[in-house]
C-alpha cells in the first residue's frame, strides 16, 4: 500500500503534505497541536479536511478542494484502522470481545475471530485480562488491550497515535519490539513523543511544526543531521540556526557558530544550521581563550541528572558535564556562563 | 466490597424529590383507599374485564413493537443527520404529543377512515382498518411514537459518536456499527423509551374511541372499558385503574433490562 | 368571559358572575341564551361549563361552585337531588327522542329501525352506560330487535363522528343532534321512537350565592328560552 | 469548513424512518385539508378561543416550571443513589403515564377534593383547589411529571459521574456539582425532557376535565374547548387543533436550546 | 500536611501502606495494573476501600474495616485535586473556565478566580488556548490543561496520575521545571514511569508491584540500590536476585554472581540482591577466562540504540556497547552470548 497524502484543515492551521511507501512505516513527529492527530483523523475518514487527497495505491480515499472531483470514502471501507490518543474500548464489550470486533466486523467467523481475538491479547501481554469489561482495568492495560484491538483489525493501512503512551518500563520495550515485528511489512503511520519509538520503528519520519512539514527523511538522516529546531530537540542535539558564512552559521543575533562544512556546503549567505551534541559542549565560568573556537554566552535554565552526568539547559542549548563540575562550576539555573564547543564538533549544513 | 462512591446528592434535594414522589404517588393511594374491596375480586374477574385485560396487553406490546421498529430508526436519523430539513420533522414527530388524543383520533379517521387519503384506497383493496384491533394498535402507536423517538434520540445525543467512530474505523459497517455498539450503548435510553412508549399505549383512550370504537373484545381496551364502568359504578372504574396500574407496573417491571429505567 | 381567578368572583362588585352547568347536547341552545341573558342583565357575566351530565353531577358533589344544572336525564337529577345538592324540585324543559343517522346520501340505503339489524351495516350506538345508549336499546327492546352494534361510542358525539366520517352506515342519536349537525349527515326518523322519551330536568343548586339569578337563568330556559330549544330540535315539556 | 464526518447511518434504516416520519404526519396533514379555510380566521379568533390559548399557555408554563422544579432532584435521586426502595420508587413515578388521564384527574379529587385527603384539611384552611386554575395546573403537572423524569433519568445514567467525580476532586460541593457540571452535561436531555412535559400539559384533557372541569377563562384549556367545539362544531373543533400544534411547534420551536431536542 | 495511607481492595488485589510526609513528594512506581491509581482513588475519596485508614494530619479521611469507627470524608471536602490518567476537561466550559474551576468551588471571587486561571495557564505555556472548548485541543494541550487545573485548585493534598503523559519533548521538561517549583513545599503523590520524572520530583518513592509495596526509600537510595525487581528495571540498572553467600548471591538455578558486599553485608543465606550497572557489562561470544569473575549464560532478546551505544537486552538482563562490538560479535536476537562483569563492579546487598 503507498499512499499519498495532502491535506489542508484551515481551522486548525494544518497544511501538509507527505508519501508512505508500501511497507513503510513513517513516524509523525512535532510539538503538541502540531496537527498530527488532525492528520491521521483524516487518513482514517474521521475528519473531511477543506482540502486535499489521500491516494491508497491507485484508490482515492478522500479528495476535496480544488482537486479533481470530490471523493469520499466511508471510514469503514478504508481498511485504516486507527488508535487514537484516548484507548476508547467499547465499554459494553469484555476484553475479548473488544479486540475480536474487527475481525468479527471484516467477516472473520465468530471462533476465527476469538482466536486472532487470543492471539494479539497474548502479544500485548494481557491475555489474562480476556474476560475483564474494560472499566475493570488500568491505564496502562487499556493501552495494550487498544493496541491489539487495532492490529487485530488487520488494516491495509495502520494508523497509531502514541501507542507507548501509559505504559510501564517493562511493558514498553516488549511492546515495541513487538510493534516492530508486527509493523516490519505493514504501511503504518506513527505519532509519538519518544525517539526510541521513532528509531526502532520508523523508516522514514515527518517533522510536522504548526501545521507545516518542516523537514522528513529517512529516520537515520533526520536524527543525525537535524535541520529543524523540534527535530534536533527530539534528537537530543543542539541546532543553531541562521546564515551559513565560510565555516560556520550566523545566528540572527550576529553570534556566529563555527564548524565543519558537509558536503555540499551550504552557499553562503543561505539559511544554513550548525549541529552539535551535547555531550561535545564544555561549560565556562568566563569565556576561555585557546583552541575551541566557539563560545556562546548563555544562562542556565535547568540542570538535570543523566545518569552519571548532568545535562545542563539553557534554552534550546544543553551540555552535559560531570557531577564535579556542575559543583566546580557552581551551576544553577540562572547562572550566566558559557558554552564552549570544538568546531570540529560542529556539522553545518544547509536547510 | 470496594465500592465506588458516588458524588453525594446535594442533600436539600431530597426534600423537592420526596415531595414529587408523594405527588404522584399520594393521590393514587388514596383513590385505593376508596375502593370497596370487599367487591374488588369480583368486579376484576369479570368477563369484560379479563377481555379488556388481554386486548390491552396484546395491542399494547403491538404496538410497542412497531414503535421500536420504525422509532429507532427515526431516533437515529434525527440524532446524527445534520440536514436542515430534519429540524422541521424533529418538531413536527412531536405532533401526536400535543394533539388531544380525540383530535389525534380524528386525524387518523381521515387517513385510514373508509374515506381517508389511504383509507379509500385500502377499501378498494378490501382493507377495512376501523373498528378493527388494527386501529387499535394505530391508535396506540401513532400516540407513543414520539416518546420513543424522543427519549432515544436525548440519549443518542448524550452518549456522543465517539465509540461509533472507533468501530467504524475497525471496518464495521454501518449496520454493524448500530447493531453493536451505538445501540447497546444507550440501552438505558432505548429502555426508558420504550416503556415510555408501552405505558402510553397501555392508558391510550382519546384516539382508540375515535378512532376504533369501543367493542369487547376487539377494541374495547381497559381504558375504554374504565371510562365505560365509570359512569354507571365509579368504584368498579377504580377497582380496574387500580389493575391496570399494577399490571403496567409488573410488565414494567420484568421487562426492563437491569440498571435500566 | 373575563379570566377570573377562581371559580366564581361573586360579591358586590361591578361583576356578578352566574355559573350554569349544563349537559353538552345543550351547547348551542344555552350559549344562544347566555347573550341573551347578558343583554337583559347589564353586570353579569354568565359562565356555561358543559359535559356528560354524570361528570356535572360528580363535580358538584365534589364542590365545584355551579349556580343551575341542567341535566339530560332524570337519572343524573336524581343524583343531585339524593345529594341534597338542589335547591328546590326539578322542572322539566325540555324533551328528545332518538333518530337513525345516517351519512349524506344514505348510502346503506336505511329506511326504518329494522334495516339496521342487516348483517352489512356497519351500526354503531352509545354505550348502554349513557343516556342515549340505555333509550337505544329500550327503543330496540320494545320493537323486538337485537341491534349488533361494531362499536359502543362513549358520547352522541362520537357516534355523530363515525357516520359523518362514513366509516358508520348508521347510528342512533337524539333528533336535536342530528339538527345541530346540519347537513353533515341526514335524519332517518322512525316510529317506534316515540315510545322513549328522554327528559331534561333544570333545577338550581344548594347553596348558591347568586339564588336570584339562578332561577332568574331557569325563568329565561322554561319560558323565552323555549323558542331557541324548539329550533334545535327539542321536544316541549311534558308537563 | 472541514467538519468531522458521521459515521454514515445504514442506508436502508432512511426506510423506515421515512415510514415513521410520514405515519405521524399524515394524519394531520390530511386533517389539515379538511378545514374550512374560509372560516379559519373567524373560528380561531373568537373570545373563547383566545381565553382558552391564553389559560393554555399560562397553566402549560406553570406546571412545566413545577415539573423542573421537583423533577429535576427526584430525577437526579434515582439516577444516582442506589438504595433498593428507590426501585419501587421508580416504577411508582411511572404511574400517571399508564393511568388513564381521568382516573388520574379521580385520584387528584380523592386527594385535593372537598373531601379528599388532603382536601379536608385545605378546605378547613379556607383553601379550595378543585375546579381551580391551580387544580389545572396540578392536573398538568401530575400527568406530565414523568416525561421529564424518565428523560432525565436515562441522561443522568447515560452521561454517568466521571465529570462529576472529577468536579467534587477540585473542591466543589454537591450542589455546585449539580449545577455547574451534571445539569449542563444533560443539558440535551434535560431540554427533551421539558419539551415532553410542555406539550403532554399543553394537551392535557382527561385529568383536567375531572379534577378541574371546563369553565370559561378559568379552566377550560385549549383541549378542553376543542372538546366542546366538537359537540356543536367538529370544523371548529379541527380548526382549534391546528392552532394548538402550531403553538406546541412554536413554542418548542423558540425555547429549545440548540443542538438538544 | 502528613499523609498516612493503608489501603485493602480485595477486588483488585491492592494491599499497600505509606507515609508521605508534609510538603513531601512521593512517586508511586509499578507495573501497569499494580494498584497505583487505584491508591490515588482511595486517597481522593473516590473509592471507599474494603478496609484501610486515610489520615491527612490528624484529620481520619477514610477508615473501615477493622480499625476503630468507619469515618468517611466526602472528596470534595478532603481538598485533595486528583489529575487522573484521562484529562478529563468539563466539555461543556472554556479552558479558561476549566482551571477557574478549582478556585471558583472553593470559594475564591470570579475575578480572583480567573486570575489565577490565567497564571496557571501561562504557567504550563497553554495560555492562548484560554477561551477554547476542550473538544478544539490536541491530546498534549488538554493534557497541560488538566495539570493547570489541578494545580489552581491548590489543595492540601495533590494527587498526580502520569501528569507528563502526551506531552512533546519540548514541553516536557519545561513542565516537569514547573512542577518541581511547584512541588517542592507541597504534599504531593505522584505517578510517574518515567525514572527523570521521579529523580527531579519526588523525595521518596514508594515501589509497587502486584498491589504490594514491595520498596521504598529516598529516590536516590532505591534508583542507585534498589532491592525490586520492578526498581532496578525503572533506575536502568541489572538486579539478580537470590540468597547471599560470603561474596555474593546465588541465583535459584544455581548461577552465582560475585560481587562487593554493602556496608552492613548480608547474612550468608538470606535473600539478596546483585546490581550493577548495564555499562559495565561486556558481551562475549565464548566464556572468556581471566580476571572478571561474573560470566551469565544469555540469550539475547532485544537491541537498542541508546545514543552512540548500543543496549543489548537478554531478558531481564541488559549491557551496553558499542556498535562495533555487535558488529563484530554478531548480535542478533536469539544469539547465545555470555554476560560478564568484574566482581568490582557488582553491589550485593540484603534484600
Ligand atoms: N476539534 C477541533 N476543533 C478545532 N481545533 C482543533 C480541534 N482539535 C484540535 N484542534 C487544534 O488543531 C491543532 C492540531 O491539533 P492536533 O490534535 O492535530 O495536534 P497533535 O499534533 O496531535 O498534538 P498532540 O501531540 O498534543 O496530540 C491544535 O492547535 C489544536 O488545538
Ligand atoms: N473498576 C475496576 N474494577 C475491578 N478491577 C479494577 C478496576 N480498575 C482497575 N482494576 C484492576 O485493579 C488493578 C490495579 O489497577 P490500577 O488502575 O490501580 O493500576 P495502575 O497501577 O494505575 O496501572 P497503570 O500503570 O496501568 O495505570 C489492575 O489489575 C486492574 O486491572
Ligand atoms: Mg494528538
Ligand atoms: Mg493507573
Amino acid at each position: 500500500m503507498t499512499a499519498r497524502v495532502e491535506v489542508v484543515v484551515a481551522e486548525r492551521g494544518v497544511d501538509v503534505a507527505f508519501e508512505v511507501a508500501e511497507g513503510e512505516t513513517v513516524a509523525l513527529l512535532g510539538p503538541n497541536g502540531a496537527g498530527k492527530s488532525t492528520t491521521l483523523a483524516v487518513l482514517g475518514g474521521l475528519l473531511r479536511p477543506d482540502a486535499g487527497r489521500v491516494v491508497l495505491d491507485d484508490t482515492v480515499l478522500t479528495s476535496c478542494g480544488p482537486t479533481g472531483p470530490p471523493r469520499w470514502v466511508a471510514p469503514h471501507a478504508r481498511r485504516t484502522a486507527l488508535l487514537a490518543q484516548d484507548p476508547l474500548l467499547f465499554p459494553h464489550l469484555s476484553v475479548l470481545e473488544n479486540v475480536a470486533f474487527g475481525p468479527r466486523s471484516t467477516g472473520s467467523g465468530r471462533r476465527e475471530a476469538r482466536a486472532a481475538a487470543e492471539h494479539w491479547l497474548a502479544e500485548v501481554d494481557a491475555g489474562e485480562l480476556a474476560d475483564r469489561r474494560p472499566a475493570q482495568l488500568s491505564g496502562g492495560q487499556a493501552q495494550r488491550v487498544a493496541v491489539a484491538r487495532a492490529l487485530a483489525a488487520e488494516p491495509r493501512l495502520l494508523l497509531l497515535d502514541e501507542p507507548m503512551a501509559a505504559l510501564d518500563v517493562a511493558v514498553a520495550p516488549a511492546l515495541r519490539t513487538l510493534l516492530r515485528r508486527v509493523l516490519a511489512d505493514r504501511t503504518t503511520v506513527i505519532v509519538t513523543h519518544h525517539v526510541l519509538d521513532a528509531l526502532l520503528l520508523a523508516d522514514r519520519v515527518v517533522v510536522i511544526d504548526g501545521g507545516r512539514v518542516v523537514e522528513q527523511g529517512t529516520t537515520g538522516d533526520v536524527l543525525a543531521r537535524p535541520r529543524s529546531a523540534f527535530a534536533a530537540r527530539f534528537a537530543g542535539l543542539n541546532l543553531v540556526a541562521g546564515d551559513a558564512t565560510h565555516d560556520g552559521v550566523r545566528r540572527p543575533d550576529g553570534v556566529t557558530v563555527h564548524g565543519t562544512p558537509g558536503d555540499p556546503p551550504p552557499v553562503e549567505g543561505a539559511a544554513a544550521v550548525a549541529v552539535f551534541r551535547p555531550s561535545a559542549v564544555a561549560v565556562h565560568r568566563e569565556p576561555p581563550g585557546g583552541s575551541p573556537r566557539n563560545a556562546l554566552p548563555v544562562v542556565v535554565t535547568e540542570l538535570e541528572p543523566l545518569g552519571d552526568l548532568v545535562r545542563v539547559r539553557a534554552g534550546d542549548l544543553a551540555a552535559d558535564v560531570t557531577v564535579a563540575s556542575v559543583a566546580e562550576l557552581g551551576l544553577v539555573p540562572g547562572a550566566a556562563v558559557t558554552f564552549v564547543v570544538k568546531a570540529t564538533e560542529v556539522d553545518v549544513y544547509s536547510r | 466490597m470496594a465500592r465506588t462512591r458516588h458524588v453525594g446528592l446535594p442533600r436539600w434535594l431530597f426534600a423537592p424529590a420526596l415531595l414529587a414522589g408523594v405527588f404522584v404517588v399520594l393521590p393514587v393511594a388514596s383513590m385505593a383507599t376508596r375502593i370497596a374491596w370487599g367487591e374488588f375480586p369480583t368486579l376484576v374477574t369479570s368477563e369484560a374485564a379479563g377481555s379488556a385485560l388481554v386486548l390491552s396487553l396484546k395491542t399494547s406490546t403491538a404496538s410497542t413493537l412497531l414503535c421500536l421498529l420504525f422509532g429507532i430508526p427515526l431516533a437515529a436519523v434525527l440524532a446524527r443527520s445534520e440536514a436542515r430539513w430534519l429540524g422541521v420533522l424533529r418538531s413536527l414527530v412531536l405532533l401526536p404529543l400535543v394533539l388531544p388524543p380525540v383530535v389525534g383520533g380524528i386525524a387518523l379517521l381521515s387517513t385510514f377512515g373508509r374515506q381517508g387519503l389511504l383509507g379509500e384506497h385500502l377499501e378498494t383493496l378490501g382493507i377495512r382498518i376501523a373498528f378493527s384491533s388494527i386501529a387499535v394498535v394505530l391508535a396506540q402507536t401513532f400516540v407513543s411514537l414520539p416518546f420513543l423517538v424522543v427519549s432515544l434520540e436525548g440519549a443518542l445525543r448524550t452518549a456522543g459518536e465517539r465509540y461509533d467512530v472507533v468501530a467504524a474505523s475497525l471496518g464495521a459497517r454501518p449496520t454493524t456499527v448500530l447493531r453493536r455498539v451505538t445501540l447497546p450503548l444507550v440501552l438505558p435510553g432505548l429502555a426508558s423509551g420504550a416503556v415510555l412508549a408501552f405505558a402510553r399505549s397501555l392508558g391510550e383512550f382519546g384516539a382508540t374511541i375515535t378512532f376504533a370504537g369501543s367493542l369487547e373484545g376487539t377494541t374495547r381496551t381497559l381504558p375504554l372499558l374504565i371510562y365505560n364502568l365509570r359512569v354507571t359504578d365509579a368504584d368498579a372504574a377504580v377497582a380496574m385503574s387500580l389493575v391496570l396500574v399494577v399490571v403496567a407496573v409488573l410488565v414494567i417491571g420484568l421487562v426492563r433490562p437491569r440498571g435500566a429505567l | 368571559g373575563d379570566d377570573g381567578g377562581s371559580g366564581s368572583g361573586k360579591g358586590g362588585d361591578s361583576t356578578r358572575t352566574l355559573t350554569v352547568f349544563a349537559a353538552a347536547s345543550l351547547t348551542k341552545t344555552f350559549e344562544e341564551m347566555e347573550k341573551e341573558f347578558e343583554d337583559a342583565h347589564a353586570g353579569v357575566d354568565v359562565k356555561l361549563s358543559f359535559g356528560g351530565s354524570s361528570d356535572l353531577v360528580a363535580q358538584i358533589a365534589e364542590g365545584a361552585e355551579a349556580d343551575v344544572f341542567a341535566s339530560a336525564d332524570t337519572a343524573n337529577m336524581d343524583k343531585l337531588v339524593t345529594g341534597e345538592l338542589a335547591a328546590g324540585d326539578p322542572s322539566e324543559f325540555a324533551t328528545n327522542t332518538l333518530t337513525i343517522v345516517v351519512p349524506p346520501g344514505n348510502p346503506a340505503g336505511i329506511t326504518s329501525l329494522a334495516d339496521l339489524t342487516g348483517t352489512d351495516v356497519n351500526l354503531v350506538l352509545c354505550q348502554p352506560e349513557v343516556p342515549c345508549g340505555s333509550a337505544s336499546l329500550k327503543v330496540a327492546e320494545t320493537a323486538g330487535l337485537t341491534l349488533a352494534p361494531v362499536s359502543e361510542e362513549q358520547s352522541v358525539t362520537d357516534v355523530l363522528a363515525k357516520v359523518e366520517s362514513g366509516e358508520a352506515d348508521a347510528g342512533l342519536v337524539y333528533v336535536t343532534d342530528v339538527t345541530a349537525a346540519g347537513d353533515r349527515v341526514e335524519g332517518v326518523a322512525f316510529p317506534e321512537a316515540a315510545d322513549v322519551v328522554n327528559r331534561y330536568p333544570i333545577v338550581a343548586v344548594e347553596g348558591s350565592a347568586e339564588a336570584g339569578l339562578a332561577q332568574e337563568w331557569i325563568d329565561l330556559v322554561l319560558g323565552d328560552g323555549q323558542a331557541i330549544l324548539h329550533e334545535a330540535g327539542f321536544g316541549a315539556p311534558a308537563a
